[in-house]
């Protein structure tokens, strides 16, 4: 960074345009979402909606329901990712390329291409059923779609490069020596693992958890189709109160509470990443 | 008629703190002069300046009597050498050299002309199809050189242009660019953080402190009689004590310090200093001899340590006004840690300075 | 290096044939319908491809289902860009209580008179023309049930507990559904010999067996292509289906039985309407004039999509029977949308209440 | 380190990541159009039935030409945000950054109804303007980003040095910054481009009469048909997306910047 004094002008002219289009069509927007959120259809300003919101059961369930899948995802994600990206972060730098590009594929197709793949492995006829059939484990096809199950597995799948890349990142910068360092001093791998590696990638970690949380309770597509109409998510449920009840105040409401959500978990998580610099 | 004159220059990045106060310098032509100091004394500042990346709250800064002060950067033909280098990581060796020709219109053919005899010049013809990233650190040094030269600037300014290289190639560069500099008869200066290089390789030096000169002179006379304590300090005079001063003679004095009384030259800025007053001594490791065992004539001490340097040993000696380093030919008689010793003083190296307000008792 | 300038160029050359056609005007008049996304290949051709050439006009389509395009038209209000739109009757309704649709004009509609009189104006008020006429009935897998299901109620039976689907209560069949499941419970009190009573819109004793009914189900269904879908994957054996759906759910190839329960089939007219917003009143009069012309009529119920509204529209046997029509047009129930519309918020929130458990 | 169970979970991982693409890969190829699995027959009509659904062939050219404007506008907006934020220290530059990193932090759900709702406050507004704008908005953050990190690993004297050597500071930005950050926009540019491309949030709330994106009629395309033209369409796009990340990956180097 250069020191210029006498640059004010200079920084307005380059910030000031595209500055302007992103308050007025998407920081606007959402001010006069707030504002929705609080003008019921009877006039007037008041709190209700968010009171209706967590005093309804329907609403309630929908908000937990999501809040615990995410978690599930999260976890999941964790697990799977943690040993995995120990391995792709102390490979050759050029298989690790590679594999590393294959992470990121299916976070560049769209993810309803994705999700449908899902509807043939878990569908009565799918994949898993006629395994289990075939092996007899169970005698009728077991109902997988619109299942909560199907939803998990359908957002682990999406999410989870979200968490293997900052995984990778974090952990090649672990040196060798350190490792090195902890096995001569007498730790096991399983030891040096889990007090060596993963506390010196927990930023990663805590980046890739808020990155899959906030993606799975709020993406759309995959509770779209693997939730169906009755199984909603916050998301569904807010898509159904705005074209399918037509209520937008109710609508607002949900996306409020979706917005709020995030911003939680992301200042929460923050947090928890400056505490242990 | 000095060619570069810079008259009460003020610089501040934020409100009423002045990076530069009221700086002012003169350059000859063809003079080469550094600026040193520590970093964030102003030296990269006032260089920006001449080169007019930043418009001074204050003061004017002329070119043979030209006044400069609000010219934009790009209409002042002035060479600048970068620490990083700076150079275009997209063009060739040619192409970076000939930029500053082609923004100024100069023919196709005179530019050829032109760029393949300034990298002659620096010994980098084979390389003009070359990328800045597949040269060394020395020849990207010598593109930069070529860079902000080809153009024939009025002034070239040097930005710590050998920070980035190893040692052993800092001083073959550094004598290149003196070569270069005094073969161009350019106007030059030159910043650095670096006491030795800056001594190497100007005609005058400024010592630079918060904003202000401490010292301008001819690298000898800093070397040798530094003004105030920041300059010795700089200077790499290693030791350092208070004495009290016993008697003012007319350009020496008499202080007393432990050992028998020495007589010192001096240096103030308030001046001449009373009997009675506290000066700052100061030596250099090499001004000053051991002998074995107590002695009347000097400072009795005792060995802590010793390390080895090649032809030299340097000793670690305390004494009852402070720890000093001595440096020995490793060829004369060796103390263990330990031993008695006396600091024998060179008094006529040493330099007393007074710098405190109110020194005259 | 050089690659990078290679893409700098494919990007140059894409970019340029993106947006190369946009800049082509357009002249043509547009007329833009909002209809189910149904049948569209069947209906471009039947209808609108010959309109199209007709009028020298294009039509643009906003495809939905009925409460995704209701909820459009009631955001954009004035705003909106259609100019004419097909909606089952409910929501038809809805759409007029809040004011979006323009009554027509029957002076301008040559083909009216040939229609049932029930068609030519179902709400009353000049609000649409009813151009189609289905019925929601019982549909099975017959090869995998092995008792007969003959009623609404069966719906609640133990052995096709996570096999049934029901429309979504938002959905035109929805409180269709329930109210006839309670017809079903009701019927099944009756003592021998004592006839069933008028409709019971309040539908309480459905609404008990709503949770029982929820266990049964595999999920909720909006659109009946949903419905066929979930039959060709053989996630589900037992649903109410919507007369126009039939062909496709037989074209799954499974052995499925349609009947209709004691209680009855209910009855629906689909309505094409003009919106309040449109400025081309005349091109779409046209529109529904040319929908319910005797030829249109018949071409889509010859195709199976449309049952006719059309009197003057004579079908085959095979084909009648596969449709709403004959008969039957005279023994289904038709709903009163005004008491429907009436519960149906009340309604929604119970129906979430238990089903998103 | 690394052990053998170790090896296994990368297997695990990788299974999991790419096995459903090998699953729609399958069932694209499969002759009845069911979707049971494992599939029956080869045929290649599923892939012709793309070709002839107009639904796809007309959204997917929106798709396009809505991915390359998008992208690009939001690149040549956003470059000077980025350069003012790498080479200038100023007391608005956490603010700044926040605006321009929050479309990444609200739902896509949530943006696409809020602008719905708003674009209808501001009167008749053509389906692809109100597109064109959405998707412009929710790519800043990218572009910004990318160009943003493409211009750190760029000395920033090197614009001084063609100042001082007599270029104006937009020519030094043309014949110097700019050249020097090709590699970041074009990675900027297929990551804008596969964002927005990919984008049904956004675009679910702001396709309009004739105007859909081909996530989005996809979508409705499942809800009214299961058969393996969807599978199909997926082949193509994945196959398509592979060369796309493939080569900006070997060329530029892509992962750095997701």
């Amino acid at each position: 960074m250069i020191r210029r004094p006498n640059q004010t002008r200079t920084i307005i002219l380059l910030v000031a345009p595209a500055f302007v289009v992103v308050l007025v069509f998407f920081v606007l927007p959402l001010i006069f979402l707030l504002s929705q959120s609080v003008t019921p259809k009877e006039g007037g300003y008041t709190l209700t909606g968010y009171v209706d919101f967590f005093q309804s059961p329907v609403s309630r369930i929908v908000y937990l329901r999501t809040l615990k899948l995410g978690l599930i995802v999260t976890g999941i994600c964790v697990l799977m990712s943690y040993p995995a990206a120990f391995v792709l972060a102390r490979m050759p730098a050029r298989r690790r390329t590679f594999l590393m590009s294959l992470v990121i594929l299916p976070l560049m197709t769209n993810a309803v291409a994705r999700t449908f793949a899902w509807l043939i492995i878990l569908g009565r006829r799918g994949m898993v059923n006629q395994t289990l059939l075939s092996l007899e484990v169970v005698e009728e096809p077991v109902r997988f779609i619109f299942t909560e199950t199907a939803i998990v597995l359908g957002l682990t799948q999406l999410f989870l490069p979200l968490m293997v890349l900052p995984l990778v990142s974090a952990m090649e910068n672990i040196p060798d020596d350190v490792l090195e360092a902890a096995r001569s001093l007498g730790a096991n791998r399983l030891t040096t693992f889990l007090r060596i590696v993963v506390p010196m990638s927990s930023d990663g970690l805590v980046l890739g958890a808020t990155l899959v949380f906030t993606g799975s309770v709020t993406a759309f597509v995959t509770p779209a189709i693997l939730g169906g109409a009755r199984l909603l998510l916050m998301s569904t449920l807010l898509r159904q109160e705005a074209v399918i009840v037509f209520d937008q105040h109710a609508a607002a409401v949900v996306a409020v509470v979706m917005i709020l959500t995030t911003l939680a978990v992301n200042l929460l998580l923050r947090l928890l990443r400056v505490r242990q610099v | 008629m000095p060619h570069l004159e810079i008259h009460n220059l003020t610089v501040s990045y934020e409100k009423n703190q002045p990076t530069l106060e009221q700086f002012s310098l003169d350059v000859e032509q063809g003079e080469l002069l550094s600026l040193l100091g520590p970093s964030g004394c102003g030296k990269t500042t006032t260089l920006r300046s001449v080169a007019g990346f930043i418009r001074p709250d204050a003061g004017q800064i002329l070119i043979n009597d030209r006044d400069y002060t609000q010219l934009p950067p790009n209409r002042r033909d002035i060479g600048l050498v970068f620490q990083s280098y700076a150079l275009f990581p997209h063009l060739t060796v040619f192409n970076n050299v000939a930029f500053g020709l082609r923004m100024r219109r100069i023919p196709k053919k005179e530019i050829h002309d032109r760029v393949t005899n300034a990298l002659e010049m620096v010994g980098l013809d084979a390389f003009t199809k070359r990328r800045p990233a597949q040269l060394s650190g020395g020849q990207q040094q010598r593109v930069a050189l070529a860079r902000a030269t080809v153009i024939e600037p009025q002034v070239l300014l040097l930005d710590e242009p050998l920070s980035n290289l190893d040692a052993k190639l800092r001083v073959d560069m550094r004598q290149e660019i003196r070569r270069l500099q005094q073969q161009l008869g350019i106007t030059t200066l030159y910043v650095t953080h670096d006491q030795v290089e800056a001594m190497s390789i100007s005609d005058r030096v400024v010592v630079m402190n918060q904003g202000k000169i401490e010292q301008i002179g001819t690298p000898e006379s800093i070397f040798a009689a530094p003004e105030t304590v920041f300059v010795a300090d700089f200077m790499g005079f290693d030791n350092h004590f208070n004495a009290a001063v016993v008697s003012v003679q007319d350009r020496k004095l008499t202080v007393d310090w432990g050992g028998a009384p020495i007589e010192l030259r001096w240096r103030s800025k308030f001046g001449s200093p009373q009997r009675g007053a506290r000066a700052e001594i100061f030596f250099r490791a090499d001004n000053a001899s051991l002998l074995a065992g107590p002695e009347a004539s000097g400072l009795v001490g005792q060995v802590i340590l010793h390390t080895f340097h090649g032809n030299e040993l340097r000793y670690l000696v305390e004494t009852e006004i402070g720890e000093f380093s001595i440096m020995q030919d490793s060829a004369s008689e060796r103390f263990e840690p330990g031993a008695a010793v006396t600091v024998q003083p060179q008094p006529q190296k040493w330099i007393a300075i007074f710098e405190e307000t109110e020194p005259y008792a | 290096m050089r690659s990078h300038r290679f893409i700098m160029l494919l990007l140059a050359v894409l970019l340029l044939g993106a947006v190369a056609p946009m800049a082509v005007a357009q002249d043509t008049q547009t007329l833009t319908v909002s209809i189910w996304g149904f049948n569209l290949d069947v209906l471009e051709e039947n209808v609108f491809a010959p309109f199209e050439e007709m009028h020298n006009v294009d039509i643009v389509l906003d495809t939905g289902n009925n409460s995704d395009r209701l909820a459009r038209l009631l955001a954009e209000g004035e705003n909106s860009t259609i100019d004419v739109v097909h909606f089952a009757t409910q929501f038809t309704y809805l759409a007029d209580q809040e004011g979006v649709l323009q009554p027509y004009d029957a002076d301008k509609l040559e083909n009216l008179d040939e229609l049932y009189d029930w068609a030519q104006d179902p709400l009353g008020n000049l609000a649409g023309v009813g151009y189609t006429v289905n019925s929601l009935s019982l549909i099975y897998r017959s090869d995998l049930i092995e008792d007969e299901v003959t009623s609404w109620a069966d719906l609640l039976r133990d052995d096709v507990a996570g096999y049934v689907c029901i429309p979504e209560m938002s959905t035109t069949f929805g409180p269709a559904t329930l109210i006839m499941i309670d017809r079903a419970l009701a019927m099944q009190e009756l003592d021998e010999g004592e006839e069933l009573g008028a409709i019971n819109y309040d539908a309480d004793a459905a609404w008990e067996a709503l949770p029982q009914l929820a266990d049964n189900l595999v999920t909720t269904y909006i659109r009946s292509s949903a419905l066929t879908t979930l039959v060709q994957e053989e996630e589900v054996r037992l649903a109410p289906y919507a007369s126009f759906a039939i062909g496709n759910l037989m074209n799954t190839g499974h052995d499925l039985t349609a009947v209709i329960p004691d209680e009855g089939a209910v009855g629906q007219t689909n309505m094409i309407s003009i919106t309040a917003a449109t400025d081309k009143v005349d091109l779409a009069h046209a529109y529904i004039d040319w929908f319910i012309s005797h030829d249109i009529q018949e071409a889509e119920a010859l195709d199976l999509i449309d049952s006719p509204v059309n009197a003057t529209v004579e079908l085959p046997e095979d084909i009648c029977a596969l449709l709403t029509c004959g008969e039957m047009l005279d023994t289904m129930i038709v709903l009163d949308q005004a008491e429907v519309s009436a519960r149906l918020e009340d309604w929604l929130e119970r129906w979430n209440e238990v089903m998103v458990r | 380190m690394v052990s053998r169970w170790m090896y296994i979970s990368l297997v695990i991982l990788y299974g999991f990541l790419l096995g459903p693409f090998v699953i729609i890969f399958m069932a694209s190829f499969g002759a009845n159009a069911t979707m049971a699995f494992p599939p029956q027959g080869f045929t290649l009509d599923w892939f012709a039935r793309v070709f002839e659904t107009s639904q796809f062939v007309d959204s997917f050219w929106i798709s396009l030409q809505l991915a390359l404007l998008s992208t690009i506008v939001s690149l040549v907006m956003g470059m000077p945000v980025a350069y003012a934020l790498v080479r200038f220290q100023f007391a608005a530059s956490g603010l700044v950054e926040t605006v321009f990193s929050a479309p990444i932090l609200v739902p896509g759900l949530v943006i696409g109804f809020a602008m719905l709702n708003f674009f209808v406050l501001l009167g008749k507004m053509p389906v692809m303007t109100g597109l064109f704008i959405g998707h412009t908005a929710i790519l800043f953050p990218y572009s910004v980003r990318v160009i943003s990190a493409s211009l750190r690993n760029l000395d920033p004297y090197v614009e001084d040095a063609a100042v001082s050597l007599g270029a104006n500071r937009l020519r030094g930005f043309l014949l110097v910054v700019l050249p020097n950050m090709q590699a970041g926009i074009a990675a900027a540019f297929v990551l804008g481009f596969i964002t927005s491309f990919n984008n049904v949030p956004v675009s679910l709330f702001l396709s309009g009469p004739g105007v859909t994106t081909l996530p989005v009629s996809m979508l409705s395309y499942m809800e009214y048909y299961f058969d393996p033209t969807i599978a199909a369409l997926s082949t193509l796009l994945v196959a398509f997306t592979v060369v796309l990340v493939q080569t900006a990956e070997r060329v530029l180097g892509l992962s750095q910047f997701v």
